[in-house]
């Protein structure tokens, strides 16, 4: 039926295979903290009953249990007790139900340990921190990566076995490793930048020039954290696809036609970054993950912190809001990438209509 | 080339949209709540203190409970919020803030109500305020207060004259029925911080009457206070009040002087290690968090109340509790076994950074000025175990337990009475609380020693909370009573060995005390004594018969040994840095007690502290 | 042999095969002159610096570090190695069988890879470990890593054994009756056998940068050290604020060392195997 | 007429990743006048591709010049810098069409962006605008009776085999060249395809686009009608090289003999690729080899031939590299 528009066809193919994924993904989601007996009830009630009456515990524990979606209530949201007194289990299966109504409508719960908190808001306050600090320092140092991997790759010579050792020497750093360096060596050791925090703490957030200063200053050394680490490894896999290309026939074809070098590189330069361009959606996942801890070293207040603490105090709701939201961002950024290679490369699509699947 | 520039440079600029968006985003945060800080905090006007808040703040609500309030809501701060009265502990003194103490004894405790308090909204604080947050648990199930009713029958009010001004004089009657114990009551009365009735009735009224609605308000945006700060904004990375110039206690209790600082700062920092870097580089002035090799820091200004070990003041007793219906653990000879095979001294020197005096056997803390009263070191000598592996292994012996070494010398497993093999017995305790993983690591080692078939047993917080009250363990790390509160030492024997709830274990059973399930009083070998001593004691006035109920209940303790103290250790780290703010109370200039100027009759430093120039 | 020799003659090859294996030969035999039974025992104060006892010093609950070390090395290698072969013996199999039997199969395994592959394996291994009811062991970290890893394995071996597939010899072969095991067995798994012991390289590399990074966050072994945990320990402790380079630096270096030593095989390797790469 | 090229003597050798030097091309020499047409056959891996590389003057690594000059137009081409020879040679001396034009098209962009880089590249600044060359593309195409329109606004990808193959002829042809180098122009291909694609080559000719080519091929037949002289190479060397007539028809190396005999044999259509009739296989370059280099396939070797490098020598008015050839 959309055999005419290939674009749109592709487009719907890649939609609904990624949505498809995001609901197993909220199932994971679902299921993986449930594994175990827990119940995020029993944490709350380990702080919540001190100094109450049982009766008092017994009420607090229905009404948590309640909120929490665990007992059965009556369309007017009264408890039902049976004959006993006691309340009717959901189902795990009715949760999961409520569970996935409830997250596609983007309500993600409330906090255990920082009930009566919303966990939408929790994430919503710490993503800015995270984007802010993760977005320029992935982007730049993927981009100085591949910059410094395609030249590595065009030049060789001394250039490249300067640049390649090293660049695989920084991406066999842990970034944790590489932040508590920083902080070690730039911080504790010479003093020359702040060792923790986003921003000063005698100023209150804002747009002053004052604020942004010590944001900036504050940057400094998560920035290279993340920046020098990941470029290392960009430019080893540009490096390697920039040597691919280099050897394919349309390399020395263009040279042969005398094309200029500069041509040639952006030849070579855009076709290896395709394949880059999938590795940095794929590796968003994993950069998150290394990006956490490099939260947690500078104590950086964003996304990485708030799932850090979550982990520390059991805050499962907190938790699995956190992981649901790092799921999805990567397959948002995959979707993207493969809408943008679709355009970008006309291989992508022709091989979709070829194949015929 | 040109083609990729294009694509860099979009990318860059969604970048920079994005990071736009987030500042704004901050911006509306805060916004409504921040008027003075857009030039900052001037360091030299702003205190920073540290480690009463861990967690984003989620609400200012003084109805709220306290797990959930933010500082300085929650808790025993008194900045914003103020108790009746101050309870010192340095010198074990009640001193007067909203009330002052005018008797106690084992009927009632009679406060007098500060004619001259007033809430920041001008009104005077009244008894009606004090009758509301007392008995609201009398009206709401659900009240985080409600445990008063417990222990307070009525709330008499008169009116009397004192100084030739009219005075509200409250009697809070001991409910002789109830719990009949007044030390609790003096607890209470320097805990509970009142709360403008007026204020929250009308709430009330707003929300049909249901606290759970009430309780769920944040009361962020200029709260009506008594204390002598107020809220000025928040945060998840700070939380930050301002002095408030018209606190009514500068005159009644300060001699007119203001609170030195203009802004209090709490910075929220996530794990320890922050406060000790945060401290060394003079970004806060006081913490109240573990630092260990605090010595290591003399050098970057920051001090503790004494400037040598054990550096702080002992308040607290962590201990490790047992499950002791469970054998082996059923056994006092094997307990005391365990007693012996932990070696004390590694705990103090390596797991709390020797900030523990040596620690005496019992549950009295022999080196508190205010407990040691009560402690009888021929008791302790006669009857206490002290760290000595071959006297545990004779103790093990004598409880009929056998161990089994393997051939390199190390502990294979024990056997029963009957030869049977006994299972592996674990520690519990969070993982990641690196003072208490140290500590039982620790005790392990030893206890293995001496043949006692026991492994770290590192779960998350989430399990160990709820494992606690359960009676879900074998032996587990806890800090009863840990606040250093007027009850002491009762209080931290009541919640090692009270039988008063006792359920047995399992079947959603929960204790919030005696969580080892001691001294069943459905067993044979019942100690009624225990409970009776329990009972008598918060009402025993006189200091001799007090002494020797403490002595008897102490030497029960460690006959019976329930549970194994392990060291003592500051109720809080008092560590401050010098580096911004000077005067502050220590061994040498003991003008006020080890505690940050933020909790009980610590705040009073406020009016002390000087800024470096 | 000619590609050994190949191999020997790349200096990154060498580099990185002496400083692996070296490692490899002393996590094995040097608990034979250093004994590793006392290495959870403390034996001296804490943080004690370096010197002539304690060549690396003591770590906050006094425990010589070299021992700690040792231990530690030994247990991240574990992870590693368990991890890998798991991911790799995984993935090779879903990636073989789906690359060369194709049709239904291979859309069906070839979906769960491409599943496992967007969905971060951190994720999966932090509401996992969230709700282990035993405690986590190292053991069982290995296998959550592994068990999240291999898809990568899989994507790529799939890819090479597809393209294999279509070669003359194994339509030979097909022809002449040999069935689908043989055909993996005999013709497609010596073809594969250097590419899946990169893959295999990678993923041990992996395997150990994963552990490290689960245990700093928390989420480590709650049964033995690792280095990972060893750094968590020291971070906790506050080594960093008291300039304790002695709890940081080595801990790290040897990480670091260790992947940085696979990467630099697996690269030469690539250098090799790879014709565009080699020219 | 002088010679528009000449070839003296090249050796080229290849550099491996482990330093060792692969001599894939030794003392080959010949010499073009203007208007004539040379064929080069051989087995494949014989180096013909190799040679034809190292014929512009650019060399890509790893493949490095060992001796020797090449000159067009009397000017030398060895020693100049890559940009001197980018700007003043490729595409307007000397140009080439690639073997496997299927993978020679940048295969993310569009035929005619291939080509305007082409024109842009090698026309002065300002000279001639995208939009220009674009027109200037359209005007060349549509002389093939091409689909110009559909076959310019294409990704290489959406393009049939043929209709690649000619793209890349008419882009290295865009810029009138002096003279063209084929490596292998049809391999690959389909026989009807084949036909279309060696059609275009000789319209190019009869239209004067050029008149120079270097031709290689399997196809001695077609060498036939078209070379005007042929050399016939084996392990890196010119074994034999003359006229296309004495080539063909009386060939004079055992070699040639040999490879005239498997081809001409066959029937037309079920030629083989690979024209392998001779026992054995070449010697390995990466090795100094001293003696004759067929010496272990020859049928009529000497017990000497082995220990005697042999030079060229004129054997019935053609060169010859067999010093017992007659």
């Amino acid at each position: 039926m959309l055999k005419q528009y290939p674009t749109l066809r592709y487009i719907l193919q890649r939609g609904v295979w990624y949505f498809l994924t995001f609901l197993v993904a909220i199932a994971i989601n679902f299921i993986l903290p449930r594994l175990g007996d827990r119940n995020p009830v029993d944490i709350m009630m380990a702080k919540a009953s001190q100094g109450l009456s049982d009766e008092a515990v017994k009420e607090k524990r229905e009404s948590f249990e309640k909120e929490f979606g665990l007992i059965e209530v009556t369309a007017e949201g009264k408890i039902i007790h049976d004959a006993n007194g006691k309340t009717v289990k959901v189902s795990g299966f009715n949760q999961f139900l409520n569970y996935l109504k409830m997250t596609l409508s983007g309500d993600l719960g409330k906090s255990i340990q920082k009930y009566p908190k919303n966990v939408s808001d929790i994430i919503i306050e710490a993503v800015p921190w995270t984007l802010a600090l993760q977005f320029p320092s992935i982007l730049l140092g993927w981009i100085f990566g591949n910059v410094l991997g395609a030249l590595a790759a065009y030049r060789r010579g001394v250039f490249d076995r300067v640049i390649f050792p090293m660049a695989l020497f920084m991406s066999s750093v842990p970034f944790f490793v590489f932040g508590m360096v920083l902080v070690y060596w730039f911080a504790v050791v010479l003093g020359w930048f702040p060792a923790m925090e986003a921003y000063s703490g005698a100023l209150n957030p804002s747009l002053s020039l004052e604020f942004i200063g010590s944001m900036g200053y504050h940057y400094v050394l998560p920035f290279f954290s993340i920046f020098l680490i990941l470029a290392g490894g960009q430019a080893i896999g540009m490096r390697s696809m920039g040597i691919y290309e280099l050897g394919t026939d349309y390399i020395k074809y263009a040279k042969w036609l005398g094309l200029k070098e500069t041509k040639i590189l952006s030849y070579l330069f855009r076709n290896a970054m395709l394949p880059q361009l999938t590795g940095l959606a794929l590796s968003i996942g994993s950069m998150v993950g290394g990006a956490l801890i490099t939260e947690m070293i500078f104590s950086y207040p964003g996304l990485g912190m708030a799932m850090l603490t979550a982990i520390g105090s059991n805050d499962y709701t907190v938790i699995q809001g956190c992981t649901l939201l790092v799921t999805t961002s990567v397959l948002v950024a995959n979707f993207s990438v493969d809408i943008m290679i679709g355009f970008l490369d006309p291989r992508v699509k022709a091989g979709m209509q070829m194949g015929g699947k | 080339m040109r083609g990729m520039n294009k694509f860099g440079i979009s990318l860059a600029i969604t970048g920079l949209v994005l990071l736009a968006g987030c500042k704004d985003d901050k911006q509306a945060q805060t916004q409504g709540q921040d008027d003075s800080a857009a030039g900052g905090f001037p360091r030299g006007k702003s205190l920073y203190l540290a480690g009463s808040q861990w967690g984003d703040p989620s609400t200012f609500n003084p109805l709220a409970e306290s797990w959930q309030a933010a500082w300085p809501v929650s808790d025993r701060f008194n900045l914003m919020y103020e108790p009746l009265i101050n309870y010192n502990s340095q010198t074990g003194k009640f001193e007067p803030l909203l009330g002052t103490l005018v008797l106690s004894d084992a009927d009632s405790i009679v406060v007098d109500i500060n004619p001259t308090a007033k809430w920041s909204d001008g009104k005077p604080v009244v008894s009606t305020d004090v009758k509301f947050i007392f008995e609201l648990g009398r009206r709401f199930k659900g009240a985080a207060t409600g445990f008063a009713i417990e222990f307070i029958s009525g709330i008499n009010v008169d009116t009397v004259e004192a100084n030739g001004a009219k005075v509200e004089r409250l009697s809070f009657l001991v409910d002789k029925k109830g719990r009949n114990n007044p030390l609790v009551i003096l607890d209470l009365l320097q805990a509970i911080r009142i709360v403008p009735s007026h204020v929250f009735e009308a709430l009330l009224t707003a929300n049909k009457n249901d606290l759970a609605e009430v309780q769920k308000l944040k009361i962020d945006s200029v709260p009506v206070v008594s204390g002598p700060y107020q809220l000025d904004s928040y945060s998840n990375e700070k939380i930050v009040i301002k002095r408030r110039a018209d606190y009514w206690g500068n005159a009644s209790l300060h001699q007119g002087k203001l609170p030195v600082p203009l802004f209090v700062i709490h910075p929220i920092y996530k794990s320890n290690d922050h406060f000790a870097i945060a401290l060394q580089k003079g970004d806060i002035d006081a913490s109240q968090t573990f630092i260990p090799r605090i010595w290591l820091k003399k050098k970057d200004k920051v001090q503790t109340w004494m400037d040598q070990a054990p550096y702080f003041v002992s308040g607290a007793m962590p201990i490790l509790l047992i499950n002791t219906t469970k054998a082996p653990l059923n056994s006092k000879l094997f307990r005391r076994a365990m007693a012996a095979a932990i070696s004390y001294s590694s705990i103090k020197e390596l797991a709390v950074s020797g900030y523990s005096p040596d620690i005496q056997p019992g549950l009295i803390m022999a080196s508190s000025p205010l407990e040691s009263k009560y402690f009888v070191a021929e008791d302790a000598k006669a009857r206490g175990v002290l760290f000595n592996l071959d006297s545990a292994k004779a103790l093990v012996a004598a409880a009929g337990v056998k161990s089994v070494f393997k051939a390199d010398g190390t502990l294979d497993y024990m056997t029963d009475k009957a030869g049977k093999k006994l299972p592996t017995l674990t520690i519990k305790a969070p993982a990641g609380w690196s003072d208490w993983e140290a500590t039982v690591t620790i005790a392990v080692k030893g206890l293995r020693e001496a043949g006692i078939d026991v492994r770290e047993g590192f779960v998350d917080a989430g399990l160990y909370w709820p494992a606690l009250p359960a009676g879900d363990f074998d032996l587990i790390m806890h800090k009863p009573a840990s606040a250093v509160t007027p009850s002491l030492p009762w209080s931290r024997f009541d919640a090692v060995m009270s039988s008063r709830n006792w359920k047995p274990i399992g079947g959603g059973s929960s204790m919030n005390e005696n969580q080892g399930r001691y001294n069943s009083p459905k067993s044979k070998e019942y100690n009624s004594k225990v409970d009776s001593l329990l009972k008598v004691i918060p009402i025993t006035a006189d200091e001799v018969a007090l002494k020797a109920a403490y002595a008897e209940l102490n030497r029960i303790f460690m006959d019976d040994q329930p549970a194994i103290p392990l060291c003592y250790l500051p109720e809080q780290f008092y560590e401050f840095s010098v580096a911004h703010w000077t005067n502050w109370p220590s061994e040498k200039n003991p003008y006020g007690p080890a505690q940050l100027p933020m909790v009980s009759a610590g705040t009073n430093s406020l009016w002390q502290l000087q800024p470096v120039q | 042999m000619k590609l050994l020799r190949n191999l020997l003659k790349s200096p990154m090859f060498v580099i990185g095969a002496v400083l692996f294996f070296g490692t490899i030969l002393f996590a094995i035999f040097a608990p034979f002159f250093i004994d590793l039974k006392t290495a959870m025992d403390r034996v001296g104060g804490q943080y004690l610096e370096p010197s002539g006892s304690f060549w690396l010093g003591t770590d906050d609950l006094g425990r010589d570090y070299v021992k700690l070390l040792l231990q530690g090395l030994r247990s991240s290698l574990y992870v590693g190695f368990l991890a890998g072969v798991l991911a790799t013996t995984v993935g090779t199999l879903v990636g073989i069988y789906g690359g060369f039997k194709g049709g239904i199969i291979d859309d069906i395994l070839n979906m769960f890879t491409n599943l496992f592959i967007v969905i971060p394996s951190f994720v999966v291994l932090i509401l996992v470990s969230a709700s282990l009811e035993q405690g986590r062991s190292l053991t069982i970290i290995a296998l959550l890593i592994g068990a999240t890893t291999w898809p990568w394995t899989a994507r790529s071996v799939r890819a090479q054994a597809s393209s294999l597939k279509s070669r003359d010899h194994i339509s030979l072969a097909r022809i002449n009756g040999a069935n689908t095991l043989q055909i993996i067995y005999k013709h497609i798994l010596p073809y594969l056998a250097s590419y899946v012991f990169m893959v295999f390289i990678m993923q041990v590399a992996s395997g150990i940068l994963s552990e490290s990074a689960i245990s700093m966050i928390g989420l480590g072994p709650m049964d033995n050290v690792s280095l990972g945990v060893i750094l968590n320990q020291a971070k906790n402790a506050g080594a960093l604020g008291d300039g304790i380079w002695w709890g940081i630096f080595p801990a790290s270096i040897i990480i670091t060392v260790i992947v940085f030593a696979l990467f630099l095989i697996n690269n030469s390797m690539e250098g090799v195997f790879n014709p565009r790469l080699r020219k | 007429m002088s010679a528009i090229f000449e070839v003296e003597n090249l050796s080229l050798h290849y550099l491996s990743r482990w330093g060792q030097k692969i001599h894939a091309v030794t003392d080959v020499s010949f010499s073009m006048k203007k208007g004539e047409i040379l064929g080069i056959a051989g087995e494949s891996g014989c180096g013909k591709s190799t040679l034809v590389n190292g014929l512009m003057g650019l060399f890509i690594p790893p493949l490095y010049p060992t001796s020797g000059d090449v000159r067009v137009n009397g000017e030398s081409l060895m020693n100049r810098t890559p940009q001197d020879i980018r700007s003043n040679i490729l595409s307007r001396k000397v140009s080439m069409i690639p073997q496997g034009a299927f993978n020679a098209l940048n295969p993310t962009r569009k035929v005619k962006d291939i080509a305007a880089d082409v024109i842009v590249a090698h026309l002065q600044k300002g000279g001639v605008t995208r939009k220009e060359s674009y027109d200037l593309l359209r005007e060349r195409f549509d002389l093939f009776g091409m689909d110009t329109e559909r076959i310019l606004n294409s990704f290489p990808i959406q393009l049939t085999a043929g209709e690649r193959q000619r793209s890349v002829i008419g882009i290295s042809t865009l810029l009138n060249p002096q003279m063209v180098i084929a490596d292998e122009p049809t391999s690959a291909l389909d026989v009807s395809t084949q036909k279309v694609v060696i059609k275009m080559i000789f319209d190019l000719l009869e239209k004067n686009i050029f008149s120079t080519m270097i031709f290689i091929t399997h196809e001695l037949p077609l060498l036939r009608h078209v070379a005007d002289n042929i050399g016939i190479m084996y392990a890196g060397e010119f074994v034999e090289y003359g006229t296309a007539e004495q080539i063909v028809f009386d060939p004079r190396h055992p070699y040639t003999k040999a490879l005239m005999g498997a081809m001409l044999s066959a029937e037309p259509g079920q030629r083989e690729k690979k024209p392998v009739a001779i026992e054995g296989a070449p010697p390995s370059l990466a090795k100094i080899i001293s003696g004759c280099r067929f010496a272990e396939r020859c049928p009529s070797a000497r017990p000497d031939c082995k220990l005697r490098s042999q030079a060229i020598r004129m054997v019935a008015g053609r060169q010859v590299r067999c010093e017992y050839a007659d």
